[in-house]
Protein backbone atom coordinates (compact mmCIF):
# COMPACT_ATOMS: atom_id res chain seq x y z
CA UNK A 1 0.00 0.00 0.00
CA UNK A 2 1.57 3.05 1.04
CA UNK A 3 2.43 5.59 3.21
CA UNK A 4 -0.63 6.75 4.61
CA UNK A 5 -2.22 3.45 5.52
CA UNK A 6 -2.08 3.59 9.53
CA UNK A 7 0.15 1.25 11.19
CA UNK A 8 -2.44 -1.45 12.81
CA UNK A 9 -1.26 -3.26 16.21
CA UNK A 10 0.98 -6.45 14.74
CA UNK A 11 -0.34 -7.78 18.09
CA UNK A 12 -3.46 -9.81 20.05
CA UNK A 13 -5.18 -8.26 22.81
CA UNK A 14 -4.44 -9.03 26.36
CA UNK A 15 -7.71 -11.45 26.77
CA UNK A 16 -6.16 -13.33 23.55
CA UNK A 17 -2.71 -13.23 25.14
CA UNK A 18 -3.79 -14.44 28.11
CA UNK A 19 -4.94 -17.31 27.17
CA UNK A 20 -2.40 -18.07 24.64
CA UNK A 21 -0.50 -18.52 28.13
CA UNK A 22 -2.85 -20.48 29.34
CA UNK A 23 -3.09 -22.93 26.72
CA UNK A 24 0.72 -23.07 26.29
CA UNK A 25 0.82 -24.34 29.97
CA UNK A 26 -2.09 -27.17 28.87
CA UNK A 27 -4.46 -25.65 31.99
CA UNK A 28 -7.80 -24.96 32.36
CA UNK A 29 -9.11 -21.56 33.23
CA UNK A 30 -8.52 -20.63 37.14
CA UNK A 31 -7.75 -18.38 39.81
CA UNK A 32 -4.41 -21.11 40.07
CA UNK A 33 -3.65 -21.24 36.59
CA UNK A 34 -3.96 -17.49 36.37
CA UNK A 35 -1.69 -17.02 38.68
CA UNK A 36 0.75 -18.99 36.98
CA UNK A 37 1.16 -16.73 33.78
CA UNK A 38 1.39 -13.89 35.45
CA UNK A 39 5.06 -13.04 35.23
CA UNK A 40 4.57 -14.38 31.45
CA UNK A 41 1.98 -11.44 31.01
CA UNK A 42 4.10 -9.10 32.67
CA UNK A 43 7.36 -9.88 30.09
CA UNK A 44 4.50 -9.55 27.28
CA UNK A 45 3.51 -6.12 28.59
CA UNK A 46 7.60 -5.23 28.05
CA UNK A 47 7.00 -6.12 24.38
CA UNK A 48 3.94 -3.95 23.96
CA UNK A 49 5.48 -1.38 26.23
CA UNK A 50 8.20 -1.10 23.38
CA UNK A 51 6.33 -2.01 20.36
CA UNK A 52 2.64 -0.66 20.74
CA UNK A 53 2.69 1.66 23.34
CA UNK A 54 -0.90 2.66 22.29
CA UNK A 55 -2.35 -0.69 23.87
CA UNK A 56 0.05 -0.59 27.07
CA UNK A 57 -3.10 1.25 29.04
CA UNK A 58 -4.94 -1.93 28.38
CA UNK A 59 -2.77 -4.53 28.73
CA UNK A 60 -1.95 -2.74 31.95
CA UNK A 61 -6.04 -3.01 33.39
CA UNK A 62 -5.80 -7.09 32.65
CA UNK A 63 -1.91 -7.18 34.40
CA UNK A 64 -3.44 -5.17 37.51
CA UNK A 65 -5.81 -7.99 37.72
CA UNK A 66 -3.60 -11.10 37.66
CA UNK A 67 -1.36 -9.05 40.22
CA UNK A 68 -4.59 -9.09 42.18
CA UNK A 69 -4.48 -12.84 41.55
CA UNK A 70 -1.37 -12.88 42.29
CA UNK A 71 -0.77 -10.97 45.42
CA UNK A 72 -4.36 -12.97 46.87
CA UNK A 73 -2.10 -16.51 46.11
CA UNK A 74 1.07 -14.96 47.55
CA UNK A 75 -0.36 -12.87 50.54
CA UNK A 76 -2.57 -14.58 52.34
CA UNK A 77 -3.34 -11.11 54.67
CA UNK A 78 -5.06 -9.46 51.60
CA UNK A 79 -8.80 -9.38 51.73
CA UNK A 80 -10.00 -8.70 48.29
CA UNK A 81 -13.00 -6.91 48.37
CA UNK A 82 -16.49 -7.26 46.35
CA UNK A 83 -15.49 -4.85 43.30
CA UNK A 84 -12.23 -7.23 43.17
CA UNK A 85 -13.78 -10.49 43.44
CA UNK A 86 -16.32 -9.45 40.65
CA UNK A 87 -13.04 -7.97 38.73
CA UNK A 88 -11.27 -11.51 39.00
CA UNK A 89 -14.68 -13.82 38.03
CA UNK A 90 -15.57 -11.40 35.29
CA UNK A 91 -11.94 -11.81 33.64
CA UNK A 92 -11.68 -15.76 33.90
CA UNK A 93 -15.37 -15.27 32.51
CA UNK A 94 -14.23 -13.61 29.64
CA UNK A 95 -11.75 -15.83 29.18
CA UNK A 96 -13.62 -18.38 28.96
CA UNK A 97 -15.79 -16.89 26.35
CA UNK A 98 -13.04 -16.16 24.11
CA UNK A 99 -12.23 -19.58 24.23
CA UNK A 100 -15.31 -20.64 22.65
CA UNK A 101 -14.99 -18.26 20.19
CA UNK A 102 -11.54 -18.82 18.82
CA UNK A 103 -11.83 -21.44 16.55
CA UNK A 104 -14.11 -18.78 14.12
CA UNK A 105 -10.85 -16.80 14.01
CA UNK A 106 -9.08 -19.96 12.13
CA UNK A 107 -11.74 -20.16 9.94
CA UNK A 108 -12.14 -16.89 9.12
CA UNK A 109 -8.51 -16.45 8.53
CA UNK A 110 -8.36 -19.84 5.91
CA UNK A 111 -11.30 -18.94 4.36
CA UNK A 112 -9.46 -15.04 3.59
CA UNK A 113 -6.35 -16.90 2.43
CA UNK A 114 -7.30 -19.92 0.07
CA UNK A 115 -8.18 -17.47 -2.40
CA UNK A 116 -11.83 -18.29 -3.64
CA UNK A 117 -13.48 -15.38 -4.70
CA UNK A 118 -15.90 -13.48 -6.84
CA UNK A 119 -15.50 -10.00 -8.76
CA UNK A 120 -17.64 -7.32 -9.30
CA UNK A 121 -17.78 -4.98 -11.51
CA UNK A 122 -17.06 -1.24 -11.28
CA UNK A 123 -20.03 1.49 -10.81
CA UNK A 124 -21.10 2.15 -14.14
CA UNK A 125 -18.44 1.17 -15.96
CA UNK A 126 -19.53 1.21 -19.57
CA UNK A 127 -20.51 4.74 -19.23
CA UNK A 128 -18.77 7.90 -19.91
CA UNK A 129 -18.94 10.24 -17.54
CA UNK A 130 -21.72 13.34 -17.42
CA UNK A 131 -21.75 16.66 -15.19
CA UNK A 132 -24.37 15.93 -12.85
CA UNK A 133 -23.65 18.84 -9.68
CA UNK A 134 -25.71 19.12 -7.07
CA UNK A 135 -27.69 21.33 -4.81
CA UNK A 136 -25.66 20.85 -2.08
CA UNK A 137 -22.50 21.09 -4.08
CA UNK A 138 -21.47 24.69 -3.07
CA UNK A 139 -18.42 26.19 -1.44
CA UNK A 140 -19.83 26.58 1.83
CA UNK A 141 -20.83 23.28 2.09
CA UNK A 142 -17.36 21.98 1.49
CA UNK A 143 -16.16 24.01 3.76
CA UNK A 144 -18.26 22.90 6.77
CA UNK A 145 -17.21 19.34 5.78
CA UNK A 146 -13.72 20.00 6.26
CA UNK A 147 -14.66 21.05 9.34
CA UNK A 148 -15.79 18.03 10.71
CA UNK A 149 -13.01 15.83 9.07
CA UNK A 150 -10.05 17.85 11.22
CA UNK A 151 -12.40 18.21 14.33
CA UNK A 152 -12.82 13.71 14.22
CA UNK A 153 -9.12 13.78 12.47
CA UNK A 154 -7.24 15.92 15.61
CA UNK A 155 -9.72 13.12 18.43
CA UNK A 156 -8.04 10.63 16.94
CA UNK A 157 -4.42 12.22 17.77
CA UNK A 158 -5.80 12.88 21.11
CA UNK A 159 -6.45 9.71 21.90
CA UNK A 160 -2.99 7.92 21.38
CA UNK A 161 -1.85 9.99 24.12
CA UNK A 162 -3.89 9.33 26.99
CA UNK A 163 -1.65 6.57 28.16
CA UNK A 164 1.15 7.68 29.96
CA UNK A 165 -0.28 8.50 33.74
CA UNK A 166 -0.45 4.54 34.68
CA UNK A 167 3.18 4.06 33.73
CA UNK A 168 4.30 6.72 35.70
CA UNK A 169 2.61 5.19 38.50
CA UNK A 170 4.61 2.00 38.17
CA UNK A 171 7.84 3.51 37.34
CA UNK A 172 7.07 5.76 40.72
CA UNK A 173 6.48 2.83 42.93
CA UNK A 174 9.43 0.64 41.58
CA UNK A 175 11.73 3.86 42.89
CA UNK A 176 9.54 4.12 45.92
CA UNK A 177 10.58 0.09 46.73
CA UNK A 178 14.30 0.81 45.58
CA UNK A 179 14.29 3.69 47.91
CA UNK A 180 13.10 1.30 51.34
CA UNK A 181 15.44 -1.23 50.54
CA UNK A 182 18.52 1.34 50.41
CA UNK A 183 16.73 2.57 53.72
CA UNK A 184 17.38 -0.74 55.12
CA UNK A 185 13.60 -2.18 54.65
CA UNK A 186 13.58 -5.88 53.91
CA UNK A 187 10.07 -6.59 53.80
CA UNK A 188 7.65 -6.56 51.76
CA UNK A 189 4.74 -6.55 54.86
CA UNK A 190 7.06 -2.99 55.77
CA UNK A 191 6.72 -1.03 51.96
CA UNK A 192 2.80 -2.21 52.04
CA UNK A 193 2.15 -0.87 55.48
CA UNK A 194 -0.48 1.59 55.46
CA UNK A 195 -1.02 1.39 51.77
CA UNK A 196 -4.29 1.13 49.71
CA UNK A 197 -5.28 -2.31 48.57
CA UNK A 198 -5.01 -0.39 44.58
CA UNK A 199 -1.17 0.81 46.01
CA UNK A 200 -0.34 -2.63 46.79
CA UNK A 201 -1.43 -3.99 43.75
CA UNK A 202 1.05 -1.76 41.90
CA UNK A 203 3.94 -1.85 44.35
CA UNK A 204 3.42 -6.03 44.06
CA UNK A 205 4.00 -5.24 40.15
CA UNK A 206 6.81 -2.98 40.90
CA UNK A 207 8.33 -5.99 42.72
CA UNK A 208 8.28 -8.28 40.47
CA UNK A 209 9.25 -5.50 37.86
CA UNK A 210 12.66 -5.54 39.95
CA UNK A 211 13.16 -9.34 40.44
CA UNK A 212 13.23 -9.50 36.20
CA UNK A 213 15.84 -6.93 35.83
CA UNK A 214 17.01 -9.00 38.43
CA UNK A 215 17.81 -5.65 40.48
CA UNK A 216 16.97 -7.58 43.67
CA UNK A 217 16.31 -11.27 45.64
CA UNK A 218 13.43 -12.10 46.86
CA UNK A 219 12.80 -14.53 49.57
CA UNK A 220 9.38 -16.15 50.99
CA UNK A 221 10.43 -18.83 53.50
CA UNK A 222 7.43 -20.53 53.75
CA UNK A 223 4.29 -20.66 51.15
CA UNK A 224 2.10 -17.80 52.26
CA UNK A 225 4.98 -16.05 54.54
CA UNK A 226 6.16 -12.45 54.15
CA UNK A 227 8.38 -11.22 50.97
CA UNK A 228 11.98 -10.81 52.05
CA UNK A 229 13.70 -8.75 49.88
CA UNK A 230 17.65 -8.22 49.26
CA UNK A 231 19.64 -6.39 47.49
CA UNK B 1 -46.39 -19.38 -23.09
CA UNK B 2 -48.70 -16.74 -21.31
CA UNK B 3 -48.36 -13.47 -20.52
CA UNK B 4 -47.21 -14.42 -16.82
CA UNK B 5 -44.31 -16.44 -18.12
CA UNK B 6 -42.93 -13.42 -20.55
CA UNK B 7 -43.56 -10.67 -17.80
CA UNK B 8 -41.22 -13.18 -15.68
CA UNK B 9 -38.69 -13.55 -18.34
CA UNK B 10 -38.24 -9.79 -19.16
CA UNK B 11 -37.98 -8.82 -15.30
CA UNK B 12 -35.15 -11.53 -15.01
CA UNK B 13 -33.82 -10.16 -18.07
CA UNK B 14 -34.28 -6.36 -16.81
CA UNK B 15 -32.60 -7.27 -13.64
CA UNK B 16 -29.69 -8.48 -15.33
CA UNK B 17 -29.57 -5.94 -16.87
CA UNK B 18 -29.97 -3.61 -14.61
CA UNK B 19 -27.00 -5.42 -11.90
CA UNK B 20 -24.58 -5.69 -14.49
CA UNK B 21 -24.70 -2.03 -15.90
CA UNK B 22 -24.87 -0.58 -12.27
CA UNK B 23 -21.98 -2.85 -10.96
CA UNK B 24 -22.00 -1.39 -7.45
CA UNK B 25 -24.99 -3.23 -4.73
CA UNK B 26 -28.44 -1.69 -5.17
CA UNK B 27 -31.12 -1.69 -2.98
CA UNK B 28 -33.70 -3.17 -3.73
CA UNK B 29 -36.29 -0.64 -3.39
CA UNK B 30 -34.38 1.21 -6.20
CA UNK B 31 -34.96 -2.01 -8.61
CA UNK B 32 -38.75 -2.16 -7.46
CA UNK B 33 -38.91 1.77 -8.60
CA UNK B 34 -37.28 1.22 -11.32
CA UNK B 35 -38.79 -1.53 -13.29
CA UNK B 36 -42.07 0.38 -11.85
CA UNK B 37 -43.18 -3.15 -9.76
CA UNK B 38 -43.89 -4.25 -6.25
CA UNK B 39 -41.08 -4.71 -3.83
CA UNK B 40 -42.35 -8.73 -3.40
CA UNK B 41 -42.28 -9.07 -6.84
CA UNK B 42 -38.73 -7.86 -7.40
CA UNK B 43 -37.91 -10.14 -4.48
CA UNK B 44 -39.75 -13.23 -6.43
CA UNK B 45 -37.42 -12.06 -9.44
CA UNK B 46 -34.30 -11.75 -7.66
CA UNK B 47 -35.15 -15.53 -6.75
CA UNK B 48 -35.84 -16.46 -9.96
CA UNK B 49 -33.05 -14.68 -11.32
CA UNK B 50 -31.07 -16.94 -8.71
CA UNK B 51 -31.96 -20.23 -9.45
CA UNK B 52 -31.11 -20.03 -13.37
CA UNK B 53 -27.45 -18.18 -11.86
CA UNK B 54 -27.28 -22.07 -10.41
CA UNK B 55 -27.21 -23.87 -13.16
CA UNK B 56 -23.90 -25.26 -14.34
CA UNK B 57 -23.73 -23.03 -17.58
CA UNK B 58 -23.68 -19.71 -15.67
CA UNK B 59 -20.62 -18.25 -14.26
CA UNK B 60 -22.44 -15.28 -11.95
CA UNK B 61 -23.88 -15.06 -8.70
CA UNK B 62 -25.58 -13.12 -6.57
CA UNK B 63 -24.39 -11.40 -3.16
CA UNK B 64 -26.81 -9.84 -0.85
CA UNK B 65 -26.11 -8.16 2.33
CA UNK B 66 -28.72 -5.85 3.70
CA UNK B 67 -31.52 -5.06 1.78
CA UNK B 68 -28.83 -5.08 -1.35
CA UNK B 69 -27.99 -7.28 -3.86
CA UNK B 70 -25.29 -7.33 -6.34
CA UNK B 71 -23.69 -9.41 -9.18
CA UNK B 72 -20.26 -11.12 -9.11
CA UNK B 73 -18.51 -13.85 -10.67
CA UNK B 74 -18.79 -17.23 -8.80
CA UNK B 75 -16.03 -18.16 -7.21
CA UNK B 76 -14.67 -21.18 -8.40
CA UNK B 77 -13.19 -19.41 -12.11
CA UNK B 78 -11.19 -16.81 -8.94
CA UNK B 79 -8.15 -18.26 -11.16
CA UNK B 80 -9.41 -17.06 -14.17
CA UNK B 81 -9.18 -13.61 -12.02
CA UNK B 82 -6.62 -13.32 -10.28
CA UNK B 83 -5.48 -9.48 -11.35
CA UNK B 84 -8.65 -8.41 -10.01
CA UNK B 85 -7.88 -9.05 -6.66
CA UNK B 86 -7.81 -5.27 -4.81
CA UNK B 87 -4.70 -4.31 -3.10
CA UNK B 88 -6.50 -4.13 -0.25
CA UNK B 89 -7.20 -7.64 0.22
CA UNK B 90 -4.06 -8.86 -0.37
CA UNK B 91 -2.48 -7.75 3.05
CA UNK B 92 -1.97 -10.41 5.09
CA UNK B 93 -4.70 -10.05 8.43
CA UNK B 94 -2.69 -9.09 11.59
CA UNK B 95 -3.56 -11.20 14.99
CA UNK B 96 -4.88 -7.49 16.22
CA UNK B 97 -7.34 -7.01 12.87
CA UNK B 98 -8.16 -10.78 12.38
CA UNK B 99 -9.49 -10.79 16.19
CA UNK B 100 -11.52 -7.69 15.26
CA UNK B 101 -13.02 -8.80 12.06
CA UNK B 102 -13.78 -12.08 12.78
CA UNK B 103 -16.06 -10.76 15.46
CA UNK B 104 -17.66 -8.42 13.26
CA UNK B 105 -17.90 -11.41 10.61
CA UNK B 106 -20.29 -13.62 13.20
CA UNK B 107 -21.54 -11.27 15.56
CA UNK B 108 -22.15 -7.76 13.06
CA UNK B 109 -23.72 -5.34 13.08
CA UNK B 110 -21.64 -4.86 16.41
CA UNK B 111 -21.02 -1.79 18.60
CA UNK B 112 -17.07 -0.78 19.16
CA UNK B 113 -18.00 -0.88 22.62
CA UNK B 114 -19.14 -5.03 22.85
CA UNK B 115 -15.54 -5.41 20.18
CA UNK B 116 -13.60 -3.82 22.99
CA UNK B 117 -14.99 -5.56 25.94
CA UNK B 118 -14.40 -8.94 23.86
CA UNK B 119 -10.62 -8.68 22.84
CA UNK B 120 -10.07 -6.67 26.56
CA UNK B 121 -8.01 -3.52 24.42
CA UNK B 122 -9.14 -0.57 22.68
CA UNK B 123 -10.24 -1.43 18.91
CA UNK B 124 -10.47 2.42 17.55
CA UNK B 125 -7.32 2.03 15.32
CA UNK B 126 -7.89 -1.70 14.11
CA UNK B 127 -11.15 -0.23 12.74
CA UNK B 128 -9.66 2.36 11.56
CA UNK B 129 -7.50 0.54 9.52
CA UNK B 130 -10.15 -1.91 8.38
CA UNK B 131 -12.60 0.80 7.40
CA UNK B 132 -9.87 2.37 5.09
CA UNK B 133 -9.09 -1.11 3.45
CA UNK B 134 -12.71 -1.10 2.85
CA UNK B 135 -12.90 -4.95 4.97
CA UNK B 136 -15.94 -3.58 7.01
CA UNK B 137 -18.06 -0.56 7.09
CA UNK B 138 -19.93 1.28 9.49
CA UNK B 139 -23.46 2.08 9.95
CA UNK B 140 -25.20 4.45 12.37
CA UNK B 141 -26.46 2.73 15.48
CA UNK B 142 -29.85 3.85 15.73
CA UNK B 143 -30.11 2.79 19.28
CA UNK B 144 -27.61 4.84 20.51
CA UNK B 145 -27.23 8.44 18.90
CA UNK B 146 -24.19 8.91 17.72
CA UNK B 147 -22.77 5.25 17.70
CA UNK B 148 -22.24 2.97 14.75
CA UNK B 149 -22.17 -0.42 13.87
CA UNK B 150 -20.14 -2.29 12.16
CA UNK B 151 -20.37 -5.10 9.74
CA UNK B 152 -18.53 -6.78 6.78
CA UNK B 153 -18.84 -4.91 3.20
CA UNK B 154 -19.87 -6.75 0.16
CA UNK B 155 -16.70 -6.61 -0.99
CA UNK B 156 -15.29 -8.87 1.91
CA UNK B 157 -18.34 -11.21 1.07
CA UNK B 158 -17.17 -11.30 -2.48
CA UNK B 159 -13.48 -11.93 -1.13
CA UNK B 160 -14.46 -14.86 0.99
CA UNK B 161 -16.48 -16.60 -1.81
CA UNK B 162 -19.63 -16.15 -0.05
CA UNK B 163 -22.95 -14.84 -1.42
CA UNK B 164 -24.55 -13.87 1.70
CA UNK B 165 -22.98 -13.58 5.37
CA UNK B 166 -24.82 -16.56 7.05
CA UNK B 167 -23.10 -18.74 4.32
CA UNK B 168 -19.84 -18.33 6.82
CA UNK B 169 -19.07 -21.83 7.97
CA UNK B 170 -20.65 -22.63 11.19
CA UNK B 171 -22.67 -19.10 11.47
CA UNK B 172 -25.11 -20.87 13.50
CA UNK B 173 -23.05 -21.92 16.05
CA UNK B 174 -20.76 -19.36 16.96
CA UNK B 175 -23.59 -16.33 16.02
CA UNK B 176 -25.65 -18.44 19.01
CA UNK B 177 -22.47 -17.84 21.30
CA UNK B 178 -22.82 -15.70 24.63
CA UNK B 179 -19.55 -14.09 23.60
CA UNK B 180 -20.49 -10.57 24.86
CA UNK B 181 -22.31 -9.79 27.81
CA UNK B 182 -25.64 -8.25 27.28
CA UNK B 183 -24.36 -5.04 28.63
CA UNK C 1 -24.51 -35.97 -19.59
CA UNK C 2 -21.33 -36.80 -21.22
CA UNK C 3 -18.01 -35.01 -21.43
CA UNK C 4 -18.28 -32.77 -23.95
CA UNK C 5 -21.26 -31.39 -23.08
CA UNK C 6 -19.89 -30.91 -19.48
CA UNK C 7 -16.80 -29.25 -21.13
CA UNK C 8 -18.66 -27.41 -23.19
CA UNK C 9 -20.83 -25.68 -20.02
CA UNK C 10 -18.15 -25.22 -18.23
CA UNK C 11 -16.25 -22.99 -21.11
CA UNK C 12 -19.84 -20.94 -21.25
CA UNK C 13 -19.52 -20.33 -17.46
CA UNK C 14 -15.81 -19.59 -17.52
CA UNK C 15 -16.56 -17.18 -20.42
CA UNK C 16 -19.50 -15.49 -19.13
CA UNK C 17 -16.90 -14.77 -15.55
CA UNK C 18 -14.41 -13.68 -17.84
CA UNK C 19 -16.61 -11.25 -19.98
CA UNK C 20 -18.45 -10.22 -17.02
CA UNK C 21 -15.51 -9.29 -15.24
CA UNK C 22 -13.00 -7.42 -17.72
CA UNK C 23 -15.89 -5.35 -18.87
CA UNK C 24 -13.79 -3.81 -21.92
CA UNK C 25 -13.26 -5.17 -25.33
CA UNK C 26 -10.86 -7.81 -24.54
CA UNK C 27 -9.34 -10.24 -27.20
CA UNK C 28 -10.15 -13.73 -28.14
CA UNK C 29 -6.53 -14.55 -28.33
CA UNK C 30 -6.56 -13.33 -24.43
CA UNK C 31 -9.28 -15.67 -23.53
CA UNK C 32 -8.05 -18.46 -25.36
CA UNK C 33 -4.63 -17.96 -23.05
CA UNK C 34 -6.72 -17.20 -19.87
CA UNK C 35 -8.81 -20.77 -20.13
CA UNK C 36 -6.17 -22.39 -21.43
CA UNK C 37 -7.56 -23.96 -24.58
CA UNK C 38 -7.36 -23.39 -28.58
CA UNK C 39 -8.53 -20.22 -30.15
CA UNK C 40 -10.64 -22.18 -32.36
CA UNK C 41 -11.83 -23.48 -29.42
CA UNK C 42 -12.76 -20.49 -27.71
CA UNK C 43 -14.61 -18.99 -30.74
CA UNK C 44 -17.19 -21.83 -30.52
CA UNK C 45 -17.83 -21.22 -26.90
CA UNK C 46 -18.05 -17.74 -28.19
CA UNK C 47 -20.41 -18.65 -30.29
CA UNK C 48 -22.12 -21.17 -27.80
CA UNK C 49 -22.58 -18.06 -25.36
CA UNK C 50 -24.22 -15.85 -28.22
CA UNK C 51 -27.12 -18.55 -28.80
CA UNK C 52 -27.92 -18.13 -25.06
CA UNK C 53 -27.73 -14.71 -24.55
CA UNK C 54 -30.15 -14.71 -27.52
CA UNK C 55 -32.74 -15.92 -25.03
CA UNK C 56 -35.70 -13.78 -23.56
CA UNK C 57 -34.57 -13.98 -20.58
CA UNK C 58 -31.17 -12.78 -20.66
CA UNK C 59 -30.60 -9.15 -20.73
CA UNK C 60 -26.92 -8.89 -21.87
CA UNK C 61 -25.48 -10.03 -25.26
CA UNK C 62 -22.20 -9.70 -27.07
CA UNK C 63 -20.21 -7.39 -29.29
CA UNK C 64 -17.70 -8.48 -31.76
CA UNK C 65 -15.45 -5.77 -33.27
CA UNK C 66 -12.49 -6.35 -35.12
CA UNK C 67 -10.38 -9.83 -32.93
CA UNK C 68 -11.93 -8.50 -29.53
CA UNK C 69 -15.42 -9.23 -27.79
CA UNK C 70 -17.34 -7.17 -25.18
CA UNK C 71 -20.42 -7.95 -22.68
CA UNK C 72 -22.79 -5.31 -23.06
CA UNK C 73 -26.42 -4.99 -22.02
CA UNK C 74 -28.84 -5.32 -24.86
CA UNK C 75 -29.86 -2.03 -26.50
CA UNK C 76 -33.75 -2.90 -25.32
CA UNK C 77 -32.34 -1.90 -21.82
CA UNK C 78 -31.09 1.24 -22.47
CA UNK C 79 -33.66 3.88 -21.93
CA UNK C 80 -34.24 1.91 -18.50
CA UNK C 81 -30.73 2.61 -17.15
CA UNK C 82 -30.11 6.22 -18.65
CA UNK C 83 -33.22 6.88 -16.90
CA UNK C 84 -32.15 5.21 -13.92
CA UNK C 85 -29.01 6.93 -13.87
CA UNK C 86 -30.42 10.29 -14.20
CA UNK C 87 -32.79 9.80 -11.40
CA UNK C 88 -29.59 8.23 -9.58
CA UNK C 89 -27.45 11.86 -9.89
CA UNK C 90 -30.29 13.91 -9.19
CA UNK C 91 -29.79 13.03 -5.50
CA UNK C 92 -27.97 15.31 -3.31
CA UNK C 93 -24.19 14.63 -2.73
CA UNK C 94 -24.35 12.05 0.59
CA UNK C 95 -21.98 13.69 3.38
CA UNK C 96 -19.95 10.74 2.75
CA UNK C 97 -19.23 12.11 -1.44
CA UNK C 98 -19.36 15.87 0.56
CA UNK C 99 -16.38 14.89 2.61
CA UNK C 100 -14.42 13.53 -0.25
CA UNK C 101 -15.00 15.93 -2.66
CA UNK C 102 -14.11 18.47 -0.22
CA UNK C 103 -10.57 17.38 0.06
CA UNK C 104 -10.08 16.46 -3.51
CA UNK C 105 -11.20 20.43 -3.39
CA UNK C 106 -8.59 22.04 -0.83
CA UNK C 107 -5.91 19.49 -1.39
CA UNK C 108 -5.89 18.09 -4.96
CA UNK C 109 -4.36 16.44 -6.85
CA UNK C 110 -4.56 14.35 -4.20
CA UNK C 111 -4.73 10.06 -3.98
CA UNK C 112 -6.95 7.87 -3.12
CA UNK C 113 -4.55 6.70 -0.13
CA UNK C 114 -4.40 10.31 1.41
CA UNK C 115 -8.64 10.59 1.35
CA UNK C 116 -8.93 7.59 3.15
CA UNK C 117 -7.02 8.61 5.74
CA UNK C 118 -7.87 11.87 6.21
CA UNK C 119 -11.82 10.13 6.22
CA UNK C 120 -10.72 7.11 7.94
CA UNK C 121 -12.62 5.12 5.32
CA UNK C 122 -12.11 3.43 2.13
CA UNK C 123 -13.15 6.07 -0.81
CA UNK C 124 -12.97 3.83 -3.79
CA UNK C 125 -16.74 3.60 -4.18
CA UNK C 126 -17.18 7.69 -3.25
CA UNK C 127 -14.68 8.68 -6.02
CA UNK C 128 -15.93 6.08 -8.48
CA UNK C 129 -19.28 7.62 -7.95
CA UNK C 130 -17.94 12.02 -8.28
CA UNK C 131 -15.66 10.62 -11.33
CA UNK C 132 -19.36 9.21 -12.97
CA UNK C 133 -20.98 12.25 -11.95
CA UNK C 134 -18.42 14.17 -13.59
CA UNK C 135 -17.47 16.30 -10.62
CA UNK C 136 -13.84 14.97 -10.25
CA UNK C 137 -11.15 14.23 -12.72
CA UNK C 138 -8.18 11.62 -12.35
CA UNK C 139 -4.53 11.92 -13.47
CA UNK C 140 -1.89 9.57 -13.07
CA UNK C 141 1.02 9.81 -10.58
CA UNK C 142 3.76 10.18 -11.61
CA UNK C 143 5.53 9.51 -8.57
CA UNK C 144 3.75 6.19 -7.77
CA UNK C 145 3.34 3.64 -10.67
CA UNK C 146 -0.14 2.97 -11.60
CA UNK C 147 -1.34 5.11 -8.93
CA UNK C 148 -3.78 7.72 -9.54
CA UNK C 149 -4.15 11.45 -8.69
CA UNK C 150 -7.83 13.30 -8.06
CA UNK C 151 -8.94 16.89 -8.55
CA UNK C 152 -11.78 18.64 -9.42
CA UNK C 153 -12.90 19.07 -12.99
CA UNK C 154 -13.11 22.51 -14.92
CA UNK C 155 -17.00 22.03 -14.83
CA UNK C 156 -17.12 22.41 -11.08
CA UNK C 157 -14.67 25.18 -10.64
CA UNK C 158 -17.30 26.97 -12.80
CA UNK C 159 -20.17 25.98 -11.05
CA UNK C 160 -18.90 26.12 -8.09
CA UNK C 161 -17.81 29.83 -9.10
CA UNK C 162 -14.40 30.07 -8.11
CA UNK C 163 -11.63 30.90 -10.89
CA UNK C 164 -9.08 29.32 -8.70
CA UNK C 165 -8.98 26.81 -6.24
CA UNK C 166 -6.92 29.30 -3.79
CA UNK C 167 -10.10 31.33 -3.56
CA UNK C 168 -11.60 28.70 -1.41
CA UNK C 169 -12.66 29.56 2.49
CA UNK C 170 -10.06 29.05 5.05
CA UNK C 171 -7.33 27.54 2.20
CA UNK C 172 -4.69 28.05 3.47
CA UNK C 173 -5.42 26.86 7.00
CA UNK C 174 -6.45 23.56 5.45
CA UNK C 175 -2.80 23.49 3.07
CA UNK C 176 -0.80 23.49 5.95
CA UNK C 177 -3.19 20.93 7.96
CA UNK C 178 -2.29 18.77 4.93
CA UNK C 179 1.57 19.41 5.18
CA UNK C 180 1.69 18.70 9.21
CA UNK C 181 0.16 14.94 8.66
CA UNK C 182 2.10 14.55 5.65
CA UNK C 183 3.81 11.59 7.21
Amino acid sequence: MNVYQLKTEKFSGPIEKLLELIEEKKMEITELSLAEVVADFLNYLKTIEKKEPRMLADFIVVASRLILIKSKALLPTLELNEEEKEDIKDLEERLRRYAEFKPSMAIFKKLFEVNNFSVSRQFLSNHEPIFYPADNFNVSSMQSAMKSIFEIFSQLTIETKKIEPELIKLEDKINEIIKKIESGIAKFSDVTKEKSRREIVILFLALLHLLKEQLIKVEQNEGIGDIIIKK
Amino acid sequence: MDNNTINQQNSIASLEAILFAYGEPITINKIAKLLNVEIDETKISLENLQKELESENRGLRLIFSDNKVQMATKPEFSHLLEEFIKEEFKESLTPATLETISLIAYFGPISRAKIDYFRGVNSSFTLRSLLMRGLIERLEDKKEHGGYLYQLTFDSLKYLGISKIEDLPEFEKYKNLSVINNN
